[in-house]
C-alpha cells in the first residue's frame, strides 16, 4: 500500500489548537468573554473591579437561571417562553402575600402557579402536542391576564420585600454576592442531571429522536411533563431573587430576560432544533450578554447606534464561536 | 498525466481519492475506475468508505484529495447538481426524496420527465403509484424504487445505487437487477454497491474492493471469485465458521414449555387478518414475507407501537396489552426496526444509545453508574464488533455500523425476547455471519427470536422455523429443513407448498455458487 | 378526498371558525355592518403582512425574528421621506422601501448562509441591529403619509358587475392585501423556486442531494420574507399617517398567527391560505372582546386560552386521524 | 344606574401608573354615578393596533372614548372616524392632533423641565448629571427630552455625563446605574423619567456617594425622599389619575357642558425634600400602602371624586 501520499499532512499547530479548542467548546466561549472584558476595560479602565464583577456577577445569575430553563426545553427541541411570566408571577405574589403570610405560606403560594402553569405546558406539549413555542406564549398569556386580575385584589395591601429575598438579591458575603449560594448549588445540579442522570439522558435523546426514545421504552409525556415543571418552578426561584434584587414588584419584572435567556443558550452553543448542548456553556453566553449590555451602555453613542452595535456583536460573538469549534 | 483515450477509456475515473472527518479517516487512498456500458460493483465492509466515495464523485461532499477524470476530463463536481449535469446520478442509501412534497413535485424540482419516470415505476414492479402522493407516506421500499426511476428518467451515463437492495423485499429486488442489467446492456454503466454475493455475482462485471477506505483490488466477476472478495475486504478479519442452524428437536425447550410468546388471531384493521402463532423459549423463529404483507404491522403490534383491533397476545401463558412500547418491554420484548433512522438518537453517542433503555422508566431517572454501565455496554460494543471510531455521535457511524448499535442496545439490556425487523440489511458478510452467530448464541441462551428478513438465505442459515405471512395472514408455517428457496418464494406469494421458483434473475444464480453459502 | 382533507382540511376548518367567530359576532352586536368589516379588514392589513413574512421562511424551515424591527424600519424610512414631500414623490418612495425590504431580507438570508449561525439568532440580532436603524431615522414617532397612500385602504373598492350591498363588503385594504400577497405569491407557489422553498425546510439535505441551490434558495425565501415585511409597514404608515421606530406586537403574533395557520414550525409544510385565515380570526374575537366590554384583563386569558385551545385541538385529530399503522 | 357607555382606549399594560390611570377611571365612573358601562380595551399595542380598537369601541357604540395615545399623530383617522359617528372623544395624558378631540393631558416638556431645572439649582448650576430617560422612540420621551434640553440650556456649565435609556424598566434601569457606578466616574446628580426609586436603591446598595435624584411622584421614590438619610431629591408628580380626570371631561361634554377649551393641561408640581416646607409637603403625600410603582397624586382636585378606597378596589360601574 502506497498512500503515503495522500495521508494527512503533520497537524500544523493552528490546526491542533483548533482541535483542542473543539473538543473543549467552553474554552473559546470563555475567551470570548475575556475579550470583551477587556474592550471595557480599554474602554473604561478601571471599571473592571470588584463591585463591578460583582454586579456583572448579580445580574448575569437570573439570566442564567433562565437560560437554564430554556437550555434544558431546547435540547428536546422545545422552547420555554413562560418562564418571564412565571417569574414574574412568583415575585409578586411572594413580594404582595408576604405582607400579611408566613413566609413559608407565602413561598408556597408563590410556586403553586409556576408548578401549575409548568404542569399545563408539559402536559399540552407532552400529550397534545401542541407547539412549545404556542404552548408556552399562550400560558404565559394566560398567566399574566390572572397575574393582572390578581394585581388588583392586592393594591390595598401593598407589597413589601422579605429581607431574605434582599439578602439574597444584594446581599454580599466577603465580597461575592449571596445569589451564589443559590446558583451554584443549582448549576451544579443542573449539569449534573444533564450529563450523569437518566433523566438528562433522556432529554438529549427525546430532543434527538422521538421515535427513538419511544423503542427504548420512553414514555414522552412523563419526560415533557418532569422537564416543563421543573423548568417553571427555576423560573419561580429566579423571580424570587430576582425580586430580591430589583426591590419593585411590577406585573413585567422578569418579561424582559425572556428573549436574552433564549439568546444566552444559543449563544452557548444549545441547539434550538434539540438534541445538542449542554448549560456551561449557557452560562458563559448569560456573562457575555450581561458583560455586553454593560458595554453598550457606558459607550457614547445615540440609542439606535447602541442597538446596532449590539446585535452585529451577537452575531459575530455566535458566528465565531461557531467557527472556532467546528472541526470541519 | 494524460490518460490515453483508448477505445475503452473509462467513462469515470478515480484515484487517490482522500477524506478526513476530525481525526477518522473515512477515505484514504481510493480508486474507482469504470468503463462504458459496465455494472461495476463496489464492494467492502462496513465502514469501508464505499457511500463516502459516492457522495464525493456526486459531489454531495468534498474531498480532501484526488483526482476525478469523468470521460477523460477534470470536472468541478462541486454539487450534485453539477454531478447531474456531468451525466452522474446517484441513489444515496438514504432516501432523497423531498419528505414533505409528492412525488409529482419531487420531480419537478429535480426537472425530471414524468412520462418516463412513470414507465420506470411501472418496470420496477409498482403498478399502482399514486404520483400525488406524500413522500412522507410512502413505504421505505417504494421510496427507494422511486429513487432510481427518478435518477433513469433521466438516462444518466452513469448511475451510482448505493445498496440500493438493502431495503428492498425480494420481489422488488428482482425487478431492480433486472432493470440494472439493461443497463448495463444499453452501454450505460452503473456503480453497484451492495453486501449481497447473489446479486454482485447475477450482474456485475468487475468489482472494485474498498478496504478501510482504501482501493485495495479490482477484479473480474467470475465464479468462484467471491472467496477472493471477501478475502480483500476483509483483510486478516476472515471468519470461516458456518453458523448451523440447530437441527429439528435439537436442544430442548427451556422451562414448562409454554411458549414464550403467543399470538392468537391478531387482527390490524385490514393490514392484519387472524394471525396466530407460537413463539418457544430457545428458538429463532423466521418470518418471511413479501413486501407490504402486515409483516410491519405485525412487529409493531408485538412491540407495542400499535394496538391490534382485535386478538391476543400472551406472554409466557399470561394475556398482555401492550399501549406502548415501554410495557412491551416490561415484558421482555425488544424492537429493533430496520430503518435505523428510526432507532437511533443519531447526534448522541453509541454509549447513550445503547444504554437508552436504562433510563427510561420514571424510577431510573436518578443519577447513573457510570462504570457499571461501562461495563455492560461495551460488552454489547464487542459482541457486535462495532466499529467505534466515530463513536461520539452515531450519526458519523457507516450505515452498517450504526444498524449494529440498534441491535446492541437489547443485547446491553438483556431483553428476553428480540423482535428484529430485517437486522441484516446494509451488513457485510463478515458482520453478518456474527450477527447469525449472536442469534443463535441468544437461543441458546433460552432466549427467543422473531426475525423478519427479506433474504432467504438468512431464514435457511439461522431460523429453526418459518412463518410465512401474505395478505396479511399466516399462510404457512415449515422448519427449516423445508425451507429451500422455492418453497419459501411459492409460500410467499400465496402459492402451495413444494413447487419451484423458476422465474426472476435469481433463479437463475446455481445453488450454492455463492460466496456466502460457501464461507 | 381524504388526501384533500389530510392537506387542505386545516384551512377549510379555519374556515369554518371564522364563519363561526363571524356569526357570534353578528350575533353580538347584530348591527355589525360592511363599514365594521372595512376597520377588521384595516386592522387585519399589518398582521397579515407579517405573517406572510413569516409564513415563506417558516416554510423554507427558518424563522424570523426581525419582522417586526424590519417593519418599523420601513414604516420611519417611507414616512420620513414622504414628510413635507410631494403627492408624487410617494411615488417613488414606495418602490424604494420595497426594494430596501428586499434587501435587507436577503442580507438576513446571506448573513445566515454565511455566518451559519441558526436563523433565530441571527435573525435576533438583526432585530437590534434593524431597531437601531430606526431609531437612527426617527427617533420618536413622526413623517408623514401621502393622502392617496391613506386614502388606498379607506373606503371599499367598487368592482364592476357586483351589486352595491355586495361591493359594500369589499373593502379596498382587504383587495389591496389579496392583490399584493397574490402577486408575490401565486407565481412562487407554481415555480420550481417554490417548490424548492418547500424543499430546503421539508429536508435540507434530501434537497440538497437533489440539486436544489440550497443557499440560494435561502436567502430567496429571508428577501421574499423581507418584502412582505416592508408591505407591513407600508400599511403601519398608510394607516396611522407616521412612522414609529418601536416595533408592534406584530412578532409573537405573527409566529402564532403562522402556527394557528397550519404552516409547521419545523418548515416544509402548509401554505399562506391557512396563517391569513388565522389573522382575521385572531382580529375579530379581539372586536368580539371588545363588543362584549370584557374586563380587559380577562381578555389576555381568554386569548391566550383559544390560541392553545386552537393548536390542541388541531394537535388532537391529527393524532386521532392517524392512519393505522403509518408508523410501525 | 348611569345612561354612558364608555369606551377607554390604552396600549401600556402591566405598567404601575396605566395600572393606576385605568383605576382611576374606573372609580370616576362609579363616583359619578352616570356611566353604566365601561367598556375598556387595554393591551400592549402600537398605533395601528390602537386604531383597531378604537374601531371596535366605534362598533360597540359607546357613547365617549377617553384614550391613552399611543401616538398624538397615528390615531387622528381613529378619532375623527368617532367624531363623526357622534362619540366624545377626550385624550389623556398625551396631547392627539386630531383637532375635533378633547384633550386633558399632564404637560410632559414641563415635568422635565421643571425637575430638571430643580436638579441643576441643587448642582450649584454646574457638574455632570446622569440622564437617565424612557423608553427610546416613544413621544412621551421625546416630550420630556425637549424639557430637559429647554432646562440644559439655561445652566451652560451642566453636562450630561451619560445618557441612557432604561425603556421605563426596572431591571434594566437597575442594571445600567450599577454598571455606571462601577466605572467610578463622578456625578453630581442623576435625572430619571420615573424610574426612580431602584437608583435610589442601587445608590444605598453601593454605597456610592449621595446626590441629587429627580423622579416622579410614585409612592415607592416619595417613601425614599422622606426616609433614605442623605437623600436629596424631588419627585414630580405626573398623576396617573388624570385618566378619571378625562372621564369626568368626558361626561361634563356628553352633558352638554363644553369646556372653553379644546385643551386642558394638568400642570405638575414639584415637591422636593431640601426645604423644610417640602419636608412637610411630602410628610403629607407619602402613602407606604401603595405599590411602589403608583403615583401617590391619586386624585386630582376640581376633576376627580372617588375616594381613596375606590381607586384601590378599582371596580367600574357594575363590577
Ligand atoms: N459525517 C461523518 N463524520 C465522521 N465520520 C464519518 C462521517 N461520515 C462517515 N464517517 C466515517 O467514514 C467511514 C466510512 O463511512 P461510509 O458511510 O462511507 O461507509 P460504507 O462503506 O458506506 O459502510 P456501510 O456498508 O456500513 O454503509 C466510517 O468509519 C464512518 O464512521
Ligand atoms: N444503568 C445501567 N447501567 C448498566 N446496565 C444496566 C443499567 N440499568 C440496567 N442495566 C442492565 O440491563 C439489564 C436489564 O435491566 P432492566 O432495567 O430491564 O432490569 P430491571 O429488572 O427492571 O432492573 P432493576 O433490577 O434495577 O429493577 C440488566 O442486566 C442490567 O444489568
Ligand atoms: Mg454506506
Ligand atoms: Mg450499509
Amino acid at each position: 500500500m502506497t498512500d503515503i501520499a495522500t495521508m494527512p499532512q503533520p497537524v500544523s499547530f493552528g490546526r491542533r489548537l483548533k482541535r483542542f479548542m473543539a473538543d473543549r467548546p467552553l474554552i473559546p466561549l470563555i475567551i470570548l468573554l475575556i475579550i470583551l472584558v477587556a474592550i471595557l476595560q480599554v474602554l473604561r479602565p478601571g471599571i473592571v473591579n470588584e463591585r463591578w464583577i460583582a454586579n456583572t456577577a448579580k445580574f448575569a445569575i437570573p439570566l442564567a437561571i433562565l437560560a437554564g430553563c430554556q437550555t434544558m426545553t431546547m435540547l428536546t427541541g422545545g422552547i420555554d417562553l413562560s418562564v418571564g411570566t412565571v417569574a414574574t408571577m412568583s415575585a409578586f405574589i411572594m413580594a404582595t402575600q408576604i405582607v400579611n403570610q408566613d413566609p413559608a405560606v407565602a413561598f408556597l403560594l408563590a410556586m403553586l402557579p409556576a408548578v401549575l402553569i409548568g404542569f399545563v405546558n408539559g402536559i399540552g406539549v407532552g400529550v397534545f402536542r401542541v407547539h412549545p413555542l404556542i404552548m408556552t406564549l399562550g400560558t404565559s398569556l394566560i398567566g399574566t391576564g390572572f397575574l393582572q386580575v390578581y394585581q388588583r385584589t392586592v393594591i390595598a395591601s401593598g407589597a413589601k420585600i422579605p429581607d431574605f429575598l434582599n439578602w439574597l438579591g444584594i446581599g454580599l458575603t466577603y465580597g461575592f454576592p449571596n445569589a451564589l449560594f443559590l446558583f451554584v448549588p443549582v448549576a451544579v445540579l443542573i449539569v449534573f442531571m444533564l450529563n450523569r442522570t437518566g433523566f438528562g439522558r433522556l432529554l438529549y435523546a427525546v430532543g434527538d429522536n422521538e421515535r427513538a426514545a419511544r423503542l427504548s421504552g420512553v414514555r414522552y409525556w412523563q419526560v415533557i411533563t418532569a422537564l416543563y415543571v421543573l423548568s417553571s418552578l427555576l423560573a419561580g426561584i429566579t423571580g424570587l431573587l430576582y425580586i430580591g434584587l430589583i426591590k419593585a414588584p411590577s406585573l413585567s419584572l422578569a418579561e424582559p430576560l425572556v428573549l436574552p435567556s433564549v439568546a444566552a443558550a444559543v449563544i452557548g452553543g444549545t441547539s434550538i432544533f434539540g438534541g445538542r448542548g449542554g448549560y456551561t456553556g449557557t452560562i458563559v453566553g448569560a456573562l457575555i450578554l450581561t458583560v455586553l449590555t454593560t458595554l453598550l451602555t457606558i459607550l457614547q453613542m445615540p440609542e439606535g447606534g447602541r442597538r446596532i452595535l449590539f446585535g452585529f456583536i451577537v452575531l459575530f460573538v455566535t458566528a465565531a464561536y461557531l467557527r472556532i469549534i467546528e472541526d470541519r | 498525466m494524460t490518460t490515453n483515450p483508448l477505445p475503452q477509456s473509462p467513462l469515470l475515473d478515480a484515484t487517490g481519492v482522500a477524506k478526513n472527518y476530525g481525526a477518522v479517516a473515512a477515505l484514504r487512498n481510493a480508486s474507482l475506475s469504470v468503463l462504458p456500458g459496465e455494472v461495476h460493483a463496489l464492494m467492502g465492509a462496513n465502514g469501508a468508505g464505499k457511500s463516502t466515495l459516492v457522495k464525493i464523485l456526486t459531489g454531495a461532499i468534498k474531498a480532501d484529495a484526488g483526482r476525478i477524470l469523468i470521460r477523460g476530463q477534470q470536472l468541478d463536481v462541486r454539487t450534485p447538481a453539477a454531478a447531474r449535469r456531468a451525466g452522474l446520478l446517484p441513489v444515496y442509501q438514504e432516501p432523497s426524496l423531498i419528505p414533505d412534497l409528492d412525488v409529482l413535485s419531487n420531480l419537478r424540482l429535480t426537472g425530471t420527465p414524468v412520462e418516463p419516470f412513470r414507465a420506470w415505476v411501472r418496470e420496477l414492479g409498482i403498478p399502482d403509484l399514486d404520483i400525488r402522493e406524500t413522500a412522507r407516506h410512502v413505504p421505505l421500499a417504494i421510496l427507494r424504487v422511486l429513487d432510481l426511476a427518478r435518477a433513469l428518467a433521466v438516462e444518466p451515463d452513469v448511475l451510482l445505487l448505493d445498496e440500493m437492495t438493502a431495503a428492498l423485499p425480494a420481489n422488488l429486488a428482482e425487478k431492480v437487477l433486472e432493470v440494472v442489467r439493461r443497463q448495463g446492456d444499453a452501454g450505460r454503466s452503473v456503480i453497484f454497491i451492495s453486501h449481497r454475493f447473489v446479486e454482485i455475482s447475477a450482474l456485475c462485471d468487475r468489482a472494485t474492493v474498498l478496504r478501510d477506505g482504501a482501493t485495495v483490488g479490482v477484479v473480474d466477476i467470475e465464479p468462484g471469485i467471491e472467496e477472493r472478495i471477501v478475502e480483500m475486504m476483509l483483510g486478516t478479519r476472515i471468519e470461516k465458521t458456518r453458523v448451523a442452524a440447530r437441527a429439528a428437536n435439537e436442544g430442548a425447550v427451556a422451562g414448562d414449555g409454554r411458549p414464550r410468546l403467543s399470538v392468537r388471531n391478531l387482527q390490524l384493521g385490514t393490514k392484519l387478518n387472524d394471525v396466530s402463532f407460537d413463539l418457544a423459549n430457545g428458538e429463532v423463529a423466521g418470518v418471511f414475507a413479501l413486501e407490504g404483507q402486515g409483516q410491519d404491522e405485525l412487529f409493531a403490534a408485538l412491540a407495542g407501537s400499535i394496538r391490534p383491533t382485535g386478538g391476543s397476545i400472551d406472554v409466557d401463558g399470561a394475556p398482555v396489552k401492550f399501549s406502548h412500547p415501554s410495557d412491551a418491554i416490561q415484558a421482555g420484548i425488544a424492537y429493533v426496526p430496520g430503518d435505523r433512522a428510526e432507532a437511533l438518537a443519531m447526534q448522541r453517542s453509541v454509549r447513550e444509545n445503547i444504554a437508552l433503555p436504562f433510563s427510561a422508566a420514571p424510577r431510573k431517572w436518578g443519577p447513573i453508574r457510570m462504570r457499571r454501565e461501562q461495563v455492560v455496554v461495551s460488552g454489547a460494543i464487542g459482541r457486535l464488533q462495532i466499529d467505534t471510531r466515530a463513536q461520539g455521535e452515531v450519526q458519523r457511524l457507516s450505515g452498517g455500523n450504526q444498524q449494529k448499535v440498534t441491535i446492541a442496545r437489547w443485547i446491553a439490556a438483556n431483553a428476553r425476547t428480540i423482535l428484529c425487523f430485517d437486522p441484516t440489511r446494509g451488513i457485510d458478510v463478515g458482520t453478518k455471519q456474527e450477527i447469525y452467530k449472536l442469534l443463535r448464541e441468544l437461543a441458546g441462551q433460552g432466549k427467543s427470536v422473531l426475525f423478519y428478513t427479506s433474504e432467504m438465505e438468512e431464514v435457511q442459515r439461522v431460523c429453526d422455523r418459518v412463518i410465512v405471512i401474505f395478505g396479511g395472514r399466516v399462510v404457512d408455517t415449515f422448519p427449516v429443513e423445508d425451507a429451500d428457496e422455492a418453497a419459501l418464494m411459492r409460500a410467499a406469494y400465496g402459492l402451495p407448498r413444494g413447487a419451484r421458483a423458476d422465474v426472476g434473475i435469481l433463479a437463475e444464480v446455481k445453488p450454492g455458487s455463492s460466496a456466502e453459502a460457501a464461507s | 378526498m381524504s388526501r384533500f382533507l389530510r392537506n387542505q382540511g386545516w384551512v377549510a376548518g379555519l374556515f369554518a371558525l371564522l364563519i363561526f367567530v363571524f356569526v357570534v359576532t353578528k350575533l353580538i352586536q347584530p348591527g355589525y355592518g360592511s363599514g365594521d368589516f372595512g376597520s377588521l379588514a384595516r386592522a387585519v392589513l399589518p398582521y397579515a403582512f407579517a405573517v406572510a413574512a413569516q409564513t415563506v421562511v417558516v416554510i423554507a424551515g427558518g424563522i424570523d425574528l426581525s419582522v417586526a424591527a424590519m417593519m418599523a424600519l420601513t414604516s420611519v424610512t417611507a414616512a420620513s421621506m414622504m414628510n413635507g414631500a410631494s403627492e408624487e414623490y410617494a411615488l417613488f418612495v414606495v418602490p424604494f422601501v420595497l426594494a430596501m425590504g428586499l434587501v435587507l431580507g436577503a442580507l438576513n438570508g446571506v448573513l445566515i448562509v454565511v455566518t451559519r449561525v441558526p436563523d433565530i439568532v441571527v435573525t435576533l440580532a438583526m432585530l437590534f441591529v434593524l431597531q437601531g436603524a430606526a431609531l437612527l431615522v426617527l427617533g420618536a414617532p413622526g413623517g408623514a403619509a401621502a393622502e392617496w397612500l391613506k386614502a388606498s385602504v379607506i373606503g371599499t373598492a367598487p368592482i364592476p358587475g357586483l351589486p352595491d350591498w355586495a361591493d359594500a363588503w369589499v373593502p379596498k385594504a382587504l383587495v389591496l392585501l389579496v392583490v399584493c400577497l397574490c402577486i408575490v405569491w401565486i407565481p412562487l407557489r407554481r415555480s420550481r423556486l417554490g417548490l424548492s422553498i418547500y424543499a430546503i425546510g421539508s429536508d435540507e439535505l434530501a434537497a440538497f442531494r437533489s440539486g436544489v441551490p440550497v443557499a440560494r434558495t435561502r436567502i430567496v425565501a429571508y428577501a421574499l420574507s423581507g418584502l412582505f415585511a416592508v408591505m407591513g409597514g407600508l400599511s403601519l404608515t398608510i394607516s396611522t399617517g407616521i412612522g414609529a421606530p418601536i416595533p408592534g406586537p406584530y412578532l409573537l403574533a405573527s409566529v402564532a398567527a403562522v402556527v394557528l395557520g397550519g404552516v409547521a414550525l419545523g418548515g416544509g409544510k402548509g401554505g399562506l391560505l391557512g396563517p391569513i385565515i388565522a389573522v382575521f380570526v385572531l382580529r375579530l374575537v379581539r372586536t368580539d372582546l371588545t363588543l362584549l366590554a370584557i374586563d380587559p384583563n380577562v381578555t389576555a386569558i381568554i386569548e391566550g386560552a383559544i390560541m392553545v385551545a386552537v393548536v390542541m385541538f388541531g394537535a388532537f385529530i391529527t393524532i386521532r386521524g392517524r392512519p393505522v399503522g403509518a408508523t410501525p | 344606574a348611569g345612561k354612558y357607555t364608555i369606551g377607554i382606549s390604552n396600549t401600556v399594560q402591566g405598567n404601575g401608573w396605566r395600572e393606576e390611570m385605568i383605576c382611576a377611571m374606573k372609580a370616576q365612573a362609579l363616583a359619578s354615578g352616570e356611566v353604566a358601562k365601561l367598556n375598556i380595551a387595554h393591551r400592549n399595542t402600537d398605533a395601528a393596533g390602537q386604531l383597531e380598537d378604537i374601531r371596535n369601541l366605534i362598533s360597540a357604540k359607546v357613547d365617549a372614548i377617553v384614550v391613552n395615545p399611543a401616538d398624538p399623530a397615528g390615531i387622528k383617522a381613529g378619532l375623527e372616524e368617532a367624531t363623526k359617528a357622534g362619540i366624545v372623544v377626550v385624550a389623556v395624558d398625551q396631547a392627539v392632533t386630531e383637532p375635533s378631540a378633547y384633550i386633558i393631558s399632564n404637560n410632559q416638556e414641563q415635568y422635565a423641565y421643571l425637575g430638571a431645572k430643580w436638579l441643576f439649582q441643587q448642582m450649584g448650576g454646574k457638574g455632570e448629571v446622569l440622564y437617565m430617560r424612557g423608553a427610546a422612540g416613544a413621544s412621551a420621551d421625546s416630550d420630556r427630552d425637549k424639557g430637559f434640553k429647554k432646562a440644559l440650556a439655561e445652566f451652560p456649565d451642566v453636562k450630561v455625563a451619560q445618557e441612557v435609556f432604561t425603556g421605563w424598566q426596572q431591571d434594566q434601569a437597575k442594571q445600567q446605574i450599577l454598571s455606571f457606578l462601577a466605572t467610578g466616574t463622578p456625578i453630581n446628580g442623576i435625572w430619571t423619567s420615573g424610574i426612580d426609586n431602584v437608583i435610589v436603591d442601587a445608590l444605598v446598595e453601593q454605597q456610592a456617594p449621595m446626590v441629587p435624584v429627580v423622579g416622579a411622584d410614585n409612592a415607592g421614590f416619595v417613601g425614599q425622599l422622606s426616609s433614605v438619610k442623605g437623600l436629596v431629591g424631588a419627585a414630580v408628580t405626573n398623576p396617573g389619575s388624570i385618566g378619571g380626570a378625562g372621564v369626568t371631561l368626558a361626561l361634563q361634554i356628553l352633558d352638554g357642558k363644553k369646556p372653553a377649551q379644546q385643551t386642558v393641561l394638568v400642570e405638575p408640581q414639584l415637591w422636593e425634600n431640601a426645604t423644610d416646607e417640602g419636608k412637610a409637603k411630602l410628610k403629607s403625600v407619602v402613602d407606604p400602602s401603595l405599590s411602589p410603582e403608583w403615583p401617590v397624586s391619586i386624585s386630582i382636585p376640581d376633576w376627580t371624586t372617588y375616594t381613596k378606597d375606590q381607586i384601590i378596589a378599582c371596580k367600574g360601574p357594575g363590577e
